[in-house]
């Protein structure tokens, strides 16, 4: 939970990015607004091609350019704004202020060098260590994240370590300059459950430790329910909803998150004769939106919702909402 | 548990995405379904490289020139020689001049055309058809492997020249006396070609279809119970398509110089028989006096290389329906 | 690893017998005789004497086995006896060329230094223009750069050397005298001079040579460093906060550089197996050219020497290739 | 309901690994090593466990994809454990396969039509429009427009994908179909488009199915008996209800323990969750005695010794752990 | 100038030949380059220079029935040596080594080149060692082949005792340093590349060589040669530019070099195949079966030459060291006759031959017949630039007169092989008509007019052994070439010669098409080269200097 410190370490305001391609623009990211604190987890959750990776990588510039261009917005780190710092600063954000951690572990690691070689890399650069320190942070970094022998595995390669070990080399990496913000993009998603579960408190050990602000992307509720602080909704390239973990789980105001709560089935509980479905698709991010995105498959439509893009409004304790719905402000049941 | 996607194609996802929306609202009729001839779209997206489209139109038009040219140009000119007539420069009666002989260059450029794209084509062709069938073989069939890759690696390490010389010893004069002078030479260069150019082929192809092999819709066809033979030429030999094509640029090119090669040793068509490697070959002792005789047919050799070089990328682009979508 | 190598070594030896043999018999089909450059003025009897001589009477298979026993053992203890000053293989018959009644290993040995020279110094600046080349051409797919390089590459590999040699030729040395058109071979490099010397006469060979080396090198480059440039560990390499100049030379490079080097590697017999076309353009008289000569005048000792040589080479360079891939790329061990 | 369709006994399948210098085998990767089970006809049995432990590879072995090392098959009363390829062929009707990956298992070059189209031509004599309007009529049962059998795999969404998979799985009216995983690498809200899917289709159809899954929880929505596998052994295998509600083996109760809980109600009471230490060992080298006493919290010393037979400890509830015996 | 002065004064000289010399044993290879290249180093006993003529040189004179060095029966030659003579090596030579050399040569297991040389010959006996007796086993008319031009020079007996016979091959070191009496020495030798020579201390005249080393170097093709001595100024002598006439027009305004042109008796002909090469008869008898179904009718080939413009043809193809020819011996002077013209083409005169001997066209395709037997040919001829252009002349003008013509290049190296497996050989002639270039050594006709003898000719039962490539076959011919054989004296020789040649021409055996010459080039500052087809072409290389500025 969020200590007493109320100040932004991240904010992020109207964030937009959009690809150029050969077939006309692709807007994956429509305005996005939200902050973290200090210590705080913010969990992200959306369906894929949402635009949740592309919201991230923008943030530290890490998307190619061509084809992305990020129009529009601010995204303040301690109050600076990263779109417009030189490209230098920008590096030095990167890894030394930011961590990054991937999905895919089997595939993030470069192949051909040593994990030592790799978690030291970032060491040096940014904490400006040398080798023998480097190193010695270096082991420092895998017992932190729980891999035994970690003198010792400093001179393996990536191969030699399975899924779950990779992914936590790659936490370490993230965490190897003790940054201020750790921005974890799906980090499980390709994991077993029992991986999963020791990644996650491992996780949670070091939110402790360390007190820095975590971004959580991925798109199984259950790790942002036992883990997030806060959650955002993400749905076309825009967050629909924005809220604390208890009110967004018990009281989600959007049409889409409760669709979405709705389709998961449970280990335990009652069992539901049918799963429930979103039916249809999201829709091309073809332009930026001129109409609520959802409207195509939303139960609740009705005309408004094709003339305009609702915008997030407050419905109080920090729970935010797009909808125009009457009843997405107030009711609990709606969705048939 | 994302929808893995291929990296290839980020884009492409979303236009399918459109359209599977905009069916499930109902708003597509349900009659296009006719079955439009996949060409079409294979030609759509051609159209839409513009190197392939240039080296399309100017491979098309040497092509035209060698095919129609002697409609319009008085070949004789290039084949009888004319004493009056001998080393004159380009002018209007002969476009790119004449050589010793009194020959019309542009006449022989196209009867030397005619037979370098044939020779270059075909030989391609062929040594395209066994890398690939030899390739294809001994990626998918385990068995097959090894002895089939010795055989290439035999092949690599054969001296080439000594190949051909007992080649054409032992089958030329059963060639000519079977198809008559062009046409049995003509066989017998392409297959001599052929059957030394295409090791690495098949090396490429090989690899591509160890990888293949593994990939899940090979498995599914198995599963749905598709025999060996069929899995190879529906599944496997459209996917390793593009390496293919790689190979056949390059192959055009080699194939129009080792003719070149092998007439300057004698083993080619007869001394009468005009192609580019000849003419290049005749034209490097005149370098300094008459530049034009190398420069001529050296410029059509790297041109042809040059625009299917452009149309290959093209046509792999546009035969990839991944690709395709954008 | 090493059982693998060793593995592969005794596999190859089957292997190398084969080709040889088959080399053998392919050389004995071929037409052509010894004596074809002997003047017309030598009568045929004298002429069928000198075959006789050359020992062309006896019949195939003894001379393959003759040959391979040279091949695989008398030389061999020539060579011991040359390092250690024995005399183990005095008065046994090498492999003697027809043409010049000499052990063929002495005119290979006297061979292999220009060919080095030359075609060892364009593989060398070849390599070193292709990488940049195709780092370049792919960090920038579809540049300006990329498209000229494209274009530049594909004329290359299309223009054939006995054209672009004259012509160099024509331009550097007769017309500007800039640099020699005929190599010396006696060329001694053992000053500053003469090594200026050895440059000026290796440019043009280098330059042609080069340019075809160069044009296959950067295609295969450009293509590896894309395959790479996409990879997710890019990516990863990137939110570490390093420099580009790291990224790409670093990190990108090194994963492009495994097929490359591989590919490089299997280039190298044609090093020892020299340009043909190219060092008779220049006359640079190396193993290509001994080799052209040699089936030129039917010398077949020599030809199935050298040929058989090139066919290890070729066999030992695939197996140095394979044992690369595996030293560079650690994801495989061959086991 | 009371036929078993498919009957698994002691299925071995061992990957050979050769090393040293004249390629020997030195061992064998033992993906699947000594499984026995049976499908009734119509029910849906569960197979869960983490990667590697050998689902697919068992699912594969059991439509004979594999040459199997060892074991007896029987499919709808015929064995196929031996039988060769070419005779199998005229099976494969019968069993079909749904994969796990919707976008690898379609020939990215072949469009829907000519996809689903596959079997027909392969064992039907069907015309070329018969082939076409079956092929509408499949994509039509799998819930795909027919307007689109000319387009490509690449141009659907994940979910669309693996209803052209199942579609094609279904041309030849199957009695059983593998789903290796056919739900892993779609989004959670596709995910329960195509398990009703299936879940209607084996209504309408009268299908029988292997659902092969790592999620606990789908699993759980769509079995009706479950097996837990553990590097190549099946561990337990129950009733649905009687292995979520009470499992026998701690590999399961550690597995069920894992599955993250939508509820951050629930998550907050941190309900006592069993983190397992330590990886998966490696199949080609599995440990001495019992697989799971490397990494079992509630390890003995027979565990390390003796491997646990698979028994039925209550009635259709089996398990193979030291614990009930 | 630089005539006169001490040995090595001009420094190094720089000689290209663009076939490279694969040895300095010019008996153990026969290949002009190779014998060319000894020729630096070992010397003959007697030389023709560039008129033909022959001149002593290692020998004191040349022995004749005047000063009784040739005995009255013809039988025996008495040489006698130069006094004072020594090896470079500074050791003396002496007849026993030009004994020795015939015993070298000789050996049955040494497979010489060059044993024609030594043909008829019964023994070589050494009185004294200054004195060498050869003994033919018949008279010799001419008896100057043994011992005399660049192909038989004299080997040191000390150096090569060791390599006679089947050794002969295993000395290496011998073959490539051979110890001579010539004006330099074998410093290195690299076979097919380049061979670096120095002036031998113990030459046997003051002053000479006037350069100091030379650098030999092999290989390559003749226009890069051409343009290396006129074009860069890279080398001084340039061997054999066998190239077209304005590519060495062109070279020559490099204006560094320039070229020179010697004749000899080398003649390009087509040769008139006298069997019927109807390959219906069969591999053996398609070159044994008479006649040719029309080239027998003197009509046809008489025809055949007339249309053939030979001055283009000299135009086109050699230039300044082409004439036209219309003999079969052309050289020297005193053999080559003079009785038939050939110089103006008469395509007219050609066609109205054939109408008048029955050959006309009936059936209106191009070709002409005359009892059923069409006049169409293969022509075949071995690959190269300027034999390919003759082939496609030639057969436009035959096609003018009413022939068709097939045309087919072999490779040199097949063409010219003998190897009798092969159907392409020249031997073989499996062709109508066929082209080439032959001529002889030395200054005398003789053997070379015996090539056309009847039991000459290729065949079957000789393993396609024999000289005599058309078959022609006429007891007259034979019967004159007896009469040569027992005829002594130039005059009385030359007529029966010449006889000789005009019968071959008239009578079928072949079409002369160009007398040719050779074509060498040297530097403008390199003096004293005497061009010379009689001998080796580097015969007085002593002689040669630089021309000072
Ligand atoms: N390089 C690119 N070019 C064009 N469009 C792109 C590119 N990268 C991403 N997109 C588009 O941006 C949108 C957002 O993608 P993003 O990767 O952020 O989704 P996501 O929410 O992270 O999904 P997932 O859960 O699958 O990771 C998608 O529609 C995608 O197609
Ligand atoms: N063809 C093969 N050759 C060798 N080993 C194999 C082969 N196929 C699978 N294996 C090995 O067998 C074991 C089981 O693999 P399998 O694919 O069945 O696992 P899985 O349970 O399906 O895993 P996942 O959930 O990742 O799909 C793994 O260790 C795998 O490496
Ligand atoms: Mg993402
Ligand atoms: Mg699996």
């Amino acid at each position: 939970m969020p200590d007493g410190d109320t100040r932004n370490v991240l904010e992020v305001n109207n964030l937009r990015t959009v690809f150029g391609t050969r077939s006309g623009e692709v807007h994956a990211v429509n305005s996005v607004s939200f902050h973290v604190k200090p210590g705080e987890l913010l969990g992200v959750v959306g369906e894929s091609g949402s635009g949740k990776s592309v919201t991230m990588m923008s943030l530290i510039g890490l998307l190619p350019s061509p084809p992305a261009d990020v129009r529009e917005g601010e995204v303040l780190l301690d109050g600076e704004d990263l779109l417009k710092v030189t490209p230098d600063r920008l590096r030095d954000v990167r890894g030394g202020e930011v961590g990054f951690i991937f999905q895919d572990p089997m595939t993030s690691l470069n192949p051909v060098f040593t994990v030592g070689y790799q978690i030291m890399e970032p060491v040096r650069r940014h904490m400006g260590l040398n080798k023998k320190q480097a190193k010695a942070r270096a082991i420092e970094l895998l017992e932190l994240v729980g891999i035994p022998g970690a003198a010792g595995r400093l001179s393996d390669y990536p191969h030699q370590f399975s899924g779950g070990m990779r992914q936590r080399v790659m936490i370490a990496i993230a965490l190897a300059c003790d940054p201020k913000v750790l921005i974890a993009d799906e980090p499980t998603t390709a994991l077993d459950v029992t991986i999963q579960a020791q990644i996650l408190e491992i996780v949670e050990d070091l939110r402790a430790k360390l007190g820095m602000a975590i971004i959580w992307i991925t798109h199984d509720l259950g790790v942002i329910a036992g883990i997030a602080d806060r959650v955002a909704v993400m749905y076309a390239g825009q967050i629909v909803e924005h809220a604390p973990v208890f009110p967004l789980f018990n009281d989600p105001r959007h049409p889409y998150t409760r669709a979405l709560l709705k389709t998961i089935p449970t280990v335990s509980g009652e069992r539901a004769a049918k799963l429930q479905v979103i039916e249809g698709q999201p829709p091309m991010l073809g332009a930026a939106p001129t109409a609520c995105p959802f409207r195509d498959r939303c139960p609740l439509v009705f005309d408004r919702c094709h003339a305009e893009n609702p915008l997030r409004a407050d419905v109080g304790d920090g729970h935010d909402v797009a909808c125009f719905h009457p009843l997405a402000h107030t009711a609990k049941e709606a969705v048939a | 548990m994302t929808d893995a996607r291929d990296p290839l194609t980020p884009v492409g996802n979303d236009i399918g995405v459109v359209a599977a929306s905009a069916a499930v609202a109902g708003a597509e009729p349900l009659l296009i379904t006719a079955a439009r001839s996949q060409w079409w779209d294979v030609w759509d997206q051609f159209r839409t490289h513009k190197g392939a489209m240039v080296g399309a139109a100017i491979f098309l038009a040497i092509l035209a020139l060698v095919v129609i040219g002697p409609l319009f140009v008085d070949m004789e000119a290039g084949i009888k020689s004319d004493m009056r007539a001998r080393n004159e420069p380009m002018s209007l009666e002969y476009p790119l001049g004449t050589d010793r002989l009194g020959r019309d260059m542009f006449a022989r450029m196209i009867a030397g055309g005619r037979v370098s794209l044939a020779v270059g084509l075909t030989a391609m062709a062929l040594s395209l058809v066994l890398g690939t069938l030899i390739g294809v073989l001994a990626g998918y069939f385990k068995g097959l492997d090894g002895p089939l890759m010795r055989l290439t690696d035999l092949f690599l390490a054969l001296p080439l020249l000594p190949l051909l010389l007992v080649m054409v010893l032992l089958f030329r004069e059963p060639l000519t006396a079977a198809f008559g002078i062009e046409v049995g030479i003509f066989i017998l260069i392409v297959s001599a070609i052929g059957i030394t150019s295409w090791m690495q082929t098949a090396r490429i192809v090989r690899g591509d279809v160890l990888a293949l092999k593994e990939r899940e819709f090979v498995l599914a066809a198995r599963s749905i119970g598709t025999p060996s033979r069929r899995i190879v030429t529906r599944h496997i030999l459209p996917n390793v398509l593009s390496p293919i094509m790689v190979s056949a640029t390059l192959g055009i090119a080699t194939a129009i110089i080792t003719e070149s090669a092998l007439s300057f040793l004698g083993l080619g068509f007869p001394p009468d028989f005009p192609t580019w490697g000849r003419l290049l070959n005749d034209g490097v002792p005149f370098l300094e006096l008459y530049p034009g005789r190398a420069f001529w047919p050296g410029l059509a050799i790297s041109l042809v290389v040059l625009s299917i070089n452009y149309v290959g990328d093209g046509l792999r682009d546009a035969l990839d329906p991944r690709i395709r979508g954008r | 690893m090493l059982t693998f190598t060793i593995r592969r070594l005794l596999f190859a030896i089957p292997t190398l017998l084969f080709i040889a043999l088959v080399i053998f018999m392919l050389l004995e089909l071929a037409p052509g005789d010894p004596m074809a450059n002997v003047p017309l003025t030598v009568p045929a009897e004298v002429k069928e004497q000198m075959r006789q001589a050359l020992g062309l009477g006896e019949p195939v298979h003894i001379r393959f086995w003759k040959w391979i026993v040279q091949f695989f053992w008398i030389e061999p203890l020539n060579v011991f006896d040359h390092m250690f000053g024995t005399t183990f293989a005095e008065g046994k018959l090498r492999i003697i060329s027809w043409q010049n009644r000499a052990p063929v290993f002495i005119t290979i040995a006297e061979r292999i230094p220009q060919t080095l020279w030359v075609v060892g110094t364009s593989y060398v600046v070849a390599i070193l223009i292709a990488i940049p080349v195709g780092i370049y051409s792919a960090y920038k797919q579809y540049s300006v750069f990329d498209q000229a390089g494209t274009f530049v590459t594909m004329i290359g590999f299309s223009v054939p050397p006995f054209f672009s040699g004259v012509l160099v030729i024509i331009i550097f040395a007769v017309q500007l005298r800039w640099f020699p058109s005929i190599y010396d071979t006696r060329l001694v490099v053992d000053s500053w001079d003469s090594f200026g010397m050895q440059v000026r006469q290796m440019f043009l060979p280098v330059m042609v040579l080069a340019l075809q080396i160069t044009s296959q090198l950067s295609r295969f480059m450009r293509a590896s460093m894309l395959d790479n440039l996409n990879q997710d560990y890019v990516r990863t390499a990137r939110a570490k906060g390093l420099r580009e100049k790291t990224v790409v030379l670093v990190h990108v490079l090194r994963n492009s550089m495994i097929p490359v080097v591989t590919v490089i590697a299997l280039g190298v017999p044609a090093i020892f197996g020299g340009a043909i076309i190219t060092e008779q353009v220049f006359k640079v008289n190396g193993i290509g050219q001994l080799l052209i000569t040699a089936i030129q005048a039917n010398d077949l000792p020599m030809v199935q020497t050298l040929t058989f040589i090139f066919a290890v080479l070729i066999v030992l360079f695939n197996l140095i290739a394979d044992v690369l891939y595996g030293i560079l790329d650690p994801r495989i061990r061959y086991d | 309901m009371t036929r078993p369709l498919v009957k698994v006994r002691d299925l071995k399948m061992h990957f050979p690994i050769y090393a040293g210098l004249l390629r020997r085998q030195v061992g064998a990767v033992k993906a699947v090593d000594g499984v026995s089970f049976d499908i009734l006809e119509g029910e849906t049995l569960g197979l869960v466990g983490e990667s590697g432990c050998g689902k697919s590879t068992c699912g594969r072995a059991v439509l004979r994809l594999y040459d199997i090392t060892d074991g007896e098959i029987t499919v709808d009363g015929r064995a196929i454990g031996s039988e060769d390829q070419r005779s199998l062929r005229k099976m494969r009707p019968t069993m079909q396969m749904v994969f796990q990956d919707p976008q690898a298992c379609l020939n990215p070059r072949m469009t829907v039509g000519s996809i689903i189209g596959e079997p027909l031509v392969e064992h039907t004599a069907m015309s070329k429009a018969e082939r076409t309007d079956k092929v509408r009529d499949l994509m039509d049962k799998v819930g795909l427009n027919a307007a689109f059998i000319n387009r490509y795999p690449h141009e659907f969404s994940g979910g669309q994908r693996q209803r052209i998979g199942i579609a094609r799985a279904l041309a030849l009216n199957p009695k059983f179909i593998v789903c290796d995983e056919p739900i892993a690498a779609l989004d959670v809200s596709i995910q329960a488009q195509v398990v009703n899917l299936l879940e209607e289709l084996q209504d309408s159809l009268g299908l029988t199915y292997l659902f092969i899954s790592h999620d606990l929880s789908m699993v759980r929505h769509i079995a009706d008996r479950v097996a837990v596998m553990y590097l190549g052994k099946v561990v337990e295998l129950a009733p649905r209800d009687a292995l979520y509600d009470e499992p026998l083996h701690p590999y399961t109760e550690a597995l069920l323990s894992a599955v993250p809980e939508p509820d951050p109600a629930k998550a907050g009471q941190k309900r006592d969750r069993i983190v397992l230490q330590g990886d998966v060992p490696s199949p080609a080298n599995p440990p001495e005695g019992c697989n799971f006493c490397t990494r079992c919290p509630r390890v003995m010393d027979v565990c390390t010794r003796l491997d646990p037979e698979f028994r039925e400890v209550k009635p259709g509830h089996w398990a193979a752990c030291h614990l009930h015996d | 100038d630089g005539h006169e002065g001490e040995r090595g004064r001009d420094g190094e000289v720089s000689i290209i030949y663009w076939q490279a010399p694969s040895t300095m044993n010019p008996f153990l290879s026969g290949g002009t380059k190779d014998v060319e290249a000894a020729s630096l180093v070992i010397e003959p006993l007697a030389r023709f220079d560039e008129t033909g003529a022959i001149q002593p040189w290692l020998a004191s004179e040349i022995p004749t029935t005047e000063n009784g060095g040739i005995s009255e029966d013809l039988k025996t030659v008495t040489w006698k040596l130069q006094d004072g003579i020594t090896w470079s090596d500074g050791t003396p030579f002496t007849s026993a080594d030009v004994k020795f050399t015939y015993e070298y040569c000789t050996d049955p297991e040494g497979g010489c080149a060059q044993v024609t040389k030594f043909e008829g010959i019964e023994s070589v006996e050494t009185p004294d060692d200054l004195t060498v007796v050869i003994t033919f086993a018949e008279p010799q008319p001419y008896p100057y082949s043994a011992f005399t031009g660049g192909e038989s020079p004299i080997l040191q007996q000390a150096q090569f005792a060791d390599c006679v016979g089947a050794a002969a091959s295993t000395c290496t070191e011998q073959n490539f340093n051979p110890i001579g009496t010539g004006p330099f020495v074998v410093d290195e030798f690299k076979t097919n590349d380049v061979i670096t020579l120095s002036a031998n201390p113990n030459f046997r005249f003051e002053g000479k060589p006037a350069f100091a080393s030379i650098n030999f170097k092999g290989g390559g093709d003749a226009e890069a040669a051409g343009r290396a001595v006129m074009q860069t100024g890279e080398f001084d002598y340039a061997w054999n530019l066998q190239l077209a006439p304005e590519v060495i027009a062109q070279m020559e305004t490099g204006g560094l070099g320039t070229p020179v042109a010697g004749f000899g008796p080398l003649v390009e002909r087509i040769m008139l195949n006298n069997t019927n090469p109807d390959p219906a008869l069969g591999p053996d008898e398609r070159s044994v079966v008479r006649p040719h179904p029309f080239l027998s009718d003197p009509a046809v080939y008489r025809a055949m030459s007339m249309a053939i413009d030979r001055p283009l043809l000299v135009e086109i193809g050699y230039g300044q060291a082409g004439k036209v020819g219309c003999n079969w011996v052309p050289a020297p002077e005193v053999y080559a006759s003079t009785s038939m013209e050939c110089s103006t083409q008469d395509i007219e005169g050609a066609k109205a031959m054939l109408e008048e001997a029955g050959w006309v066209d009936s059936n209106g395709d191009g070709v002409r017949e005359k009892d059923g037997v069409e006049l169409r040919m293969l022509y075949q001829t071995s690959t190269n630039a300027v034999r390919q252009d003759f082939q496609q002349l030639i057969k436009e003008w035959w096609e003018e007169i009413g022939f068709a013509v097939e045309l087919r290049n072999v490779s040199g190296s097949v063409f010219f092989g003998g190897d009798a497996g092969s159907p392409d050989t020249f031997q073989k002639f499996y062709a109508d008509v066929e082209m080439y270039a032959n001529t002889f050594n030395g200054t005398d006709p003789q053997s070379y007019l015996g090539n056309g003898l009847c039991d000459k000719a290729p065949r079957p039962e000789t393993q396609w052994q024999g000289e005599n490539i058309s078959r022609f076959c006429d007891e007259e011919y034979d019967a004159l070439w007896a009469e040569l054989a027992a005829t002594s004296g130039v005059e009385a020789r030359a007529p029966i010669a010449k006889q000789l040649n005009d019968m071959i021409v008239q009578r079928g055996g072949m079409i002369p098409l160009v007398h040719r010459g050779r074509l060498s080039a040297h530097a403008n500052d390199l003096g004293g080269v005497k061009l010379n087809v009689w001998d080796s072409e580097l015969w007085n290389v002593a002689d040669w200097y630089r021309i000072g500025e």
